[in-house]
């Protein structure tokens, strides 16, 4: 195992050209899609696919460590770290494509293509040597890993310390970014009982989506009369104004369904008529 | 070595600057008699440097010379040559009286809070405008003089828009408006000027490999330091420029009516009766000595801009209708007196501009510390809120009125002396340019007359009824300047014993004999 | 086939995760691309080290890692502050920086 | 005896400091101090006036130098003072007239809450104008000429609070500033020829340039003289500045002040004796003035304005007769000293008058006075005679040997000037018949019409209200009208006997009889007539018929010269109008155009900052596109650096 990783590190075998091409369309796809995906989440699941492509590719260049830990660190936490962050910030919350920022697209384009097309014609030009491969490398402490941990602890050791005293900082950031203060006392289990018996929402809020045949978090609940409930919705979603509304939609499918079982049942169809066109009325109300 | 009479000179002010400005807040009389004892001390020490100074010595006597930046052979090198003594005494004479007619101009309102020091800022900073004024007079290293050409616009910055003129027609705000926009004109205006002015310092440490004054004079006379001719003329242009935002000269002008008009008066006297100075000063020390080419080159356009100066300053001065930039408009007439006289490039030319730039100072320290002490009361600048004032402030209406007769060159005062000097010097070397200034002193007797007629004379007005005359600390900054006026009107030797040997000097720089009358240039 | 191509290809990821940054509004997602774009670098450091035969190229995108890591703990709390008082995670909203 | 020179100006400066810095404790000692100091300056004179009469004709110029006062490379001005005869004809009448005015004023101004200032611009004046006449040198003479300019300016606005006071005033001097230009650059043109402009060099130099210099200076010498002397076309100052106080008028605008363009004529006889054409001229602004002043004195009612008219009128006689060179000379000078009396006494007079009359000054409103003020009657009588050349009296003898040497100019031009100097005689005599008449004889037009004349709506209350009360003057002030009387009748009696003027003053002016084409016999004869045809006119306009209350409206020659022959509405138009049109339009162009420039480069500069201010959106992802952009401009630069 170690010989044939070795031989992989310092030569290109055609294994690793058959892996390159179709890992590296993945990993391309995955980058593009993370661009122009409009849901966030959907965005970060592309990211964290190429990111487990990348890892595989630093395998393949004898970084087995890194190759590790970037599945660890970067698929494992930090993309987790930032579906937290969707999760909060809302999930279904997607971005509009209209562009606000006048020229800001083609400029952009522009100066990506640009970009991208004078950095690969700099790497070409590059006279780049053979290259070496890592075996010598590896080799020397006994491994990939010993080899790195003997110049972290030792040339790079300055530098290791720093980025601790770095994390150690950004974590105390993190929590005094995040953190609120709170600007009065926490109310106790029996303030909120006695609250609670007060308002007049002593049972259970209302389910959201229930009578609406959906069932998300972001669908209001629909009163009897096809209207939609606020209660239902969370404080948070409605205050973001992420509340999807579907009872035009239910409407609508209540029509027909009661028009379907009119039909089958035989019944004055121009009462029936008469009845629908109120309740399309309605629902147009409640649309608007 | 001797006493560094020079720097103590200097160095005094800006000590005195230092400690008035660190007298607590509610020492305010402590701070302004502080203020003016140093300044009175450098009186002092500015009257030993007159009577040490030798009319017939060296060119530049009392010199010192230090190293300060090597690298760049950049010296603090000082010294005086007799225009420069003159001009030091000058404003080493004319400080004490601004600080003492500005003594209430500071004083904090009451809306103030109690931590509040604007009255020691105030008289700091008018200390610091002197010692900056005085070195620059006394420098000669180029790069020392450019420094503090340059330097002492941040002071003067700040003494304009800081502390306005509170007889300011309008709101508050309208002022404070206006008062910044004056500020920052003149530090626009001075910064370019003094922008171009770095430009040719440092190429004329590039042609010249050094700074210093009198070395460089030295190269240019005896041959050692050859210069091509556009060369010099554009490192000439470059100096002259900034001396001629500075002076003011047309139409570089327009800075200095706003300026004077914002500031409170006692630091109108100081812009135009001793900043400004350093501008024609310059013209006299630098422009002629370093590039006596360029300047004989120069000399019909400058001698042109001169005369536009003299006639347009007076003209625009008839038309103004606030008093103090009426003033603004009359010096600028009487700077183009002055480097007439310097660019006529004879004797009693240069003779005159220097004793000019000397009896303008005092002369109109006298009209607008008057008008100011008119202004305070009456708390308005505009000539038509007053009338009959003479009836009411006779000792007042007969100072502004000497104030106003020494700015119309009046015989028997000073300033007739100097600008008879600069007319017979330019009609000498240019008859017709001499012909059209002369002009000037008619449109100078015009714009002084009907200023005094329109406040002082006629029906006394209402608002002026209640009107104090001058009391004793006035009386005490206008009548010995009025004094002063008189006798160097009658006698002014001791000032033209000073400078006659330094314009000599300049004039062997020139290379310019004066013209030959007719009579003897036939025997 | 040429170990060079692994720099091409980090240079594509690159120009991509840089254009998204430029494209997208969602702070989250111009992060993410931020992440993709230092991924990229990494690969090309990797690859470096590879071609020199020496492993302070990995020392770095190892380094790369520490500080993207703390980078997007930082990051994304501002974010979520940012969402908490402006209720939206849009980086056009926050367009303060100007006259 | 040199150094009593300096005596003469010190007493009357020392007078004017004094009582100006004095205060309020001299206010009522002040008179006696100005009038005792002028009295010593007068002193000083007349012992030297003896001293001079001691020595030997040639020698009897004195020379004082107390210092250098303007030591310049080249450029030497001393203040030096030279005192020969000329001068001490100048002095006498100055310190003489003056110190009778000083008199004559302690009761003009008795009622004068500032007569101790009134008394200190007097001593100024009468410094600065004996500085004037016995400076050494054209510069100092050029610090006595603005002197008695300041004096003269102090005094005519010396009622400020009246408006037309201080415009007179304001007037007189600008009009002799531009007069000043005229000195100024005659001393420069002096000096770049003679490279000195002290009297002696100068005038002995003449022969040594050209005749085109010396016309220059001349013209230039002629313009000061005529914004002082109140010559055309500088005159126009002369009749406002009858608004000054009468002792004032008698004083600086009718004996001393406006003379001295005569004195600077005949002081530089050398430098006009070698320039003929800036003696032509000469003579055209002394006879044009001469008909003007006369004309102009013929039309107007305000008794001070027809006595500047005629002020005017006989200075011009003194011009023409100075500029005929060194035949007039002495006469140009012997008619001032003459005139110096009479004038002043008439002025004098009218102040009596109008000290009788609440002020009032129109004659129409005067009338039959005689029997009410019979010193002043005589008094003011004897110098009419006096100056319309009553046979004997100073006037005759004067200004008929002005009218003899216009003549003994010969050729076609002493025929015009000579006819000029008769038609003004005739004039002469007109007018002041007229104001005689009009002042003293008929009926008593005051009774009926004692309302304020419409000019001076604000003088004193008591003019405002009820009839006058015409009365004789105190003693003080007719004593000085007496003793000038006097002079008027005498002066010229004693001057002329034995051609005694002539002896005095030839070895300075040098003298010339000239080629007269008619005897003086008959000049004199022609003199007399015209003298009788202009009294006769008068008497039957003035004497025979009453005289309207109200001015009719006259002829167009007569509104003319009661509006100083439109002289003053083409300076009104042309000058000042002009003059606030220019300055207005200039202060729009600094404001627009210069600092419109600047603030123009200011406000683009602000615009474009503006312009480029909108690519600082905020927005972060435009700040990225810059700095991908300029990271890939970058890498492009150093990509072509390197294939370079």
């Amino acid at each position: 195992m170690n010989a044939s990783l070795a031989a992989a590190a310092s030569a290109t075998s055609t294994g690793e050209a058959v892996q390159f091409w179709l890992l590296g369309t993945v990993a391309v796809i995955g980058a593009l899609s993370t661009v122009l995906m409009k849901k966030a989440v959907h965005s970060a699941l592309s990211l964290a696919g190429t990111m487990i492509v990348l890892a595989v590719f630093y395998l393949a260049n004898g970084a087995y460590f890194l190759g590790i830990v970037q599945i660890v660190v970067y698929t494992g936490a930090i993309m987790m770290l930032f579906l937290f962050v969707v999760m909060l910030v809302g999930v279904t919350a997607a971005d509009s494509l209209k562009e606000t920022i006048k020229g800001q697209r083609w400029l952009a384009a522009g100066c990506g293509l640009g970009f991208g097309v004078l950095l690969i014609a700099g790497i070409g030009q590059a006279s780049l040597r053979s290259y070496n491969g890592l075996g010598a490398a590896n080799a020397l402490h006994g491994g990939n890993v010993e080899g790195l941990a003997n110049l972290i602890f030792t040339k790079y050791v300055f530098a290791f310390e720093i980025t601790g005293a770095l994390l150690i900082t950004a974590t105390v950031g993190a929590m005094l970014l995040t953190h609120r203060e709170r600007t009065e006392r926490a109310k106790t289990q029996r303030e909120l009982s006695q609250e609670r018996v007060r308002s007049s929402h002593l049972p259970p809020l209302p389910a959201p989506g229930v009578y609406a045949r959906h069932n998300a978090v972001d669908i209001a609940g629909l009163l009897p009369d096809g209207t939609p409930s606020e209660l239902t919705v969370m404080q948070t979603l409605r205050r973001r104004g992420q509340i999807r509304d579907v009872s035009g939609e239910a409407l609508a499918d209540l029509k027909a369904l009661e028009q379907r079982s009119g039909e089958r049942l035989g019944r004055g169809l121009a009462d029936r008529a008469e009845a629908s066109e109120e309740h399309a009325e309605e629902g147009e109300e409640v649309a608007k | 070595m001797s006493f560094p009479l020079l720097t103590a000179t200097a160095a005094l002010p800006a000590v005195g600057a230092i400690v008035t400005a660190a007298v607590p807040a509610g020492r305010r009389t402590a701070a302004k008699w502080t203020a003016l004892l140093f300044s009175l001390g450098t009186l002092v020490l500015a009257g030993l440097v007159f009577a040490r100074f030798e009319p017939g010595g060296d060119r530049y006597q009392l010199t010192e010379s230090h190293p300060w930046i090597a690298d760049f052979g950049v010296r603090y090198d000082l010294g005086v040559d007799g225009i420069g003594v003159a001009l030091l005494g000058l404003t080493a004479l004319l400080i004490p009286f601004v600080l003492l007619a500005g003594w209430h101009d500071a004083d904090p309102l009451e809306t103030h809070s109690s931590r509040w020091r604007p009255t020691q800022g105030f008289f700091a900073l008018i200390l610091m405008v002197e010692a900056m004024v005085i070195l620059s007079f006394e420098a000669t290293d180029v790069f020392l003089f450019y420094i503090l050409f340059e330097a002492m616009l941040i002071p003067m910055y700040f003494l304009i828009g800081g502390f306005g003129d509170r007889a300011h027609a309008g709101s508050e705000e309208n002022a404070a408006a206006q008062r910044s926009y004056a500020a920052v004109k003149f530090l626009l205006y001075n910064l370019a000027g003094g922008l171009i002015m770095l430009a040719a310092v440092i190429g004329l440490y590039v042609v010249a490999g050094s700074f210093s004054l009198s070395e460089i004079a030295e190269a240019r006379a005896n041959g050692s330091l050859e210069m091509a001719g556009s060369t010099e003329k554009w490192l000439f242009l470059g100096f002259f420029f900034a001396f001629a935002v500075k002076a003011p000269l047309w139409p570089l002008h327009t800075w200095l009516p706003n300026a004077m008009g914002e500031a409170t008066t006692p630091v109108a006297v100081l812009i135009t009766a001793v900043v400004d100075k350093v501008g024609t000063f310059a013209m006299l020390r630098y422009c002629l000595q370093l590039f006596p080419e360029a300047s004989k080159w120069a000399t019909p356009v400058i001698l042109v801009l001169a005369l536009v100066s003299i006639i347009y300053g007076a003209l625009l001065a008839v038309g103004q209708r606030d008093i103090k930039r009426l003033i603004a408009y009359a010096s600028i007439s009487h700077f183009g007196f002055i480097v007439l006289g310097i660019f006529a490039m004879t004797s009693q030319g240069q003779s005159g501009a220097t004793l000019y730039m000397v009896n303008h100072g005092i002369s109109t320290a006298a009209l607008m510390l008057v008008a100011g002490f008119l202004i305070t009361r009456r708390g308005s600048r505009l000539i038509a809120d007053y009338g009959g004032v003479q009836k009411v402030a006779p000792v007042l209406a007969g100072t502004f009125l000497i104030g106003g007769l020494a700015t119309l060159s009046l015989p028997g005062l000073a300033p007739f002396v100097s600008e008879f000097l600069v007319l017979v010097g330019a009609f000498s070397a240019y008859p017709v340019v001499g012909i059209v200034a002369t002009v000037g002193i008619v449109l100078a007797a015009l714009y002084v007359l009907v200023l005094y007629q329109r406040t002082m004379t006629g029906p006394v007005r209402e608002s002026v009824r209640a009107m104090p005359d001058l009391r004793v600390r006035e009386l005490a900054v206008a009548l010995p300047l009025i004094a002063l006026l008189i006798f160097l009107g009658v006698f002014p030797k001791p000032v033209t014993d000073v400078v006659n040997p330094a314009v000599q000097h300049t004039m062997q720089d020139v290379q310019k004999k004066d013209p030959q009358p007719e009579v003897e240039a036939a025997k | 086939m040429n170990p060079v191509n692994y720099l091409y290809l980090a240079a594509l990821l690159f120009t991509i995760g840089a254009s998204g940054v430029l494209i997208r509004r969602n702070a989250i997602v111009v992060f993410m691309c931020i992440e993709l774009m230092l991924n990229a670098c990494n690969l090309a450091l990797v690859s470096f080290s590879r071609m020199h035969g020496n492993l302070d190229g990995q020392i770095l995108a190892f380094f790369t890692m520490v500080v993207a890591a703390a980078e997007v703990v930082v990051g994304l709390a501002i974010i979520v502050s940012l969402f908490r008082s402006r209720h939206s995670a849009s980086v056009d909203d926050a367009s303060l920086m100007k006259l | 005896m040199e150094n009593l020179i300096a005596l003469l100006v010190a007493a009357p400066l020392l007078g004017a400091a004094v009582l100006l810095c004095g205060g309020r404790r001299l206010d009522r000692s002040g008179h006696w101090i100005g009038t005792v100091l002028a009295a010593a300056s007068f002193v000083v004179g007349a012992v030297l006036f003896t001293d001079m009469l001691g020595k030997g004709a040639e020698d009897r110029a004195l020379h004082q130098k107390l210092f250098s006062w303007i030591p310049v490379e080249g450029f030497q001005a001393d203040v030096a003072f030279q005192l020969d005869q000329l001068s001490m004809t100048f002095v006498l009448l100055i310190t003489g007239v003056g110190t009778l005015i000083h008199i004559y004023s302690i009761g003009y101004m008795e009622h004068d809450e500032r007569r101790r200032r009134f008394f200190g611009y007097l001593n100024l004046f009468l410094a600065a104008m004996l500085i004037l006449v016995i400076a050494d040198n054209y510069l100092l003479l050029y610090v006595g000429w603005e002197g008695v300019g300041l004096a003269s300016y102090l005094l005519i606005g010396f009622w400020q609070h009246k408006p037309s006071a201080a415009t007179a005033a304001k007037k007189a001097f600008l009009v002799n500033r531009v007069g000043d230009i005229g000195l100024s650059i005659a001393i420069m043109l002096m000096f770049t020829t003679f490279g000195t402009f002290a009297f002696g060099p100068v005038l002995e130099a003449t022969g040594d340039t050209s005749e085109g210099k010396l016309t220059a200076i001349g013209l230039m010498l002629l313009l000061a003289a005529c914004g002082k002397s109140a010559q055309v076309p500088l005159q126009s100052w002369l009749g406002d500045a009858m608004e000054g106080p009468t002792p004032v008028s008698a004083l600086i605008h009718a004996a001393t002040m406006v003379t001295a363009g005569v004195y600077l004529i005949v002081r530089s006889g050398a430098i006009f004796n070698a320039a003929p054409d800036a003696q032509l001229v000469v003579t055209i602004v002394g006879a044009v003035t001469l008909l003007f002043g006369a004309i102009v004195g013929c039309a107007k009612d305000d008794i001070k304005k027809a006595l500047a008219g005629s002020t005017m009128s006989q200075i011009g006689y003194m011009i023409l007769a100075a500029g005929l060179g060194p035949i007039g000379y002495v006469f140009a000078i012997m008619h001032l000293v003459t005139h110096g009396f009479f004038k002043a006494g008439l002025f004098l007079g009218a102040g009596s008058v109008m000290h009788g009359m609440n002020d009032e000054v129109d004659m129409r409103r005067y009338g039959g006075l005689r029997k009410y003020m019979p010193v002043t009657f005589v008094t003011f009588g004897l110098g009419y005679l006096a100056i319309i050349g009553f046979p004997g009296l100073s006037g005759f003898f004067s200004k008929d040997k002005i009218i003899e040497a216009a003549f003994a100019k010969g050729g076609t031009e002493g025929w015009i000037l000579g006819s000029v100097a008769l038609l003004g005689a005739a004039i002469t005599a007109f007018y002041m018949t007229r104001v005689m008449l009009m002042t003293f004889f008929g009926e008593e037009r005051w009774r009926h019409a004692a309302t304020p004349s419409p000019d001076e709506p604000d003088v004193e209350p008591a003019a405002a209200t009820g009839e006058p009360h015409p009365h004789e003057s105190p003693k003080s002030m007719t004593i000085p009208m007496i003793v000038l009387a006097f002079g008027s009748v005498f002066a010229g009696g004693l001057f002329s006997v034995g051609d005694r003027f002539l002896h005095w003053l030839e070895p300075v002016t040098g003298h010339d009889h000239g080629h007269a084409p008619v005897s003086a016999t008959t000049v004199t004869a022609a003199t007399m007539v015209v003298l009788v045809i202009g009294v006769a006119v008068a008497w039957a306009m003035y004497g025979r018929k009453p005289v309207p209350a109200v001015a009719p409206r006259g002829s167009l020659l007569t509104r003319a010269a009661r509006r100083d022959l439109l002289q003053d509405d083409f300076n009104h138009v042309v000058l000042v109008r002009g003059g606030e049109h220019l300055t207005r339009s200039l202060v729009y162009v600094d404001h627009t155009l210069v600092d419109g420039v600047v603030n123009g480069t200011a406000a683009s500069m602000g615009g474009l900052s503006g312009r480029l201010r909108k690519l600082q959106n905020g927005y972060a992802r435009s700040y990225a596109v810059s700095m991908f952009g300029g990271t890939a401009v970058l890498i492009a630069a150093t990509l072509l650096m390197r294939a370079v």
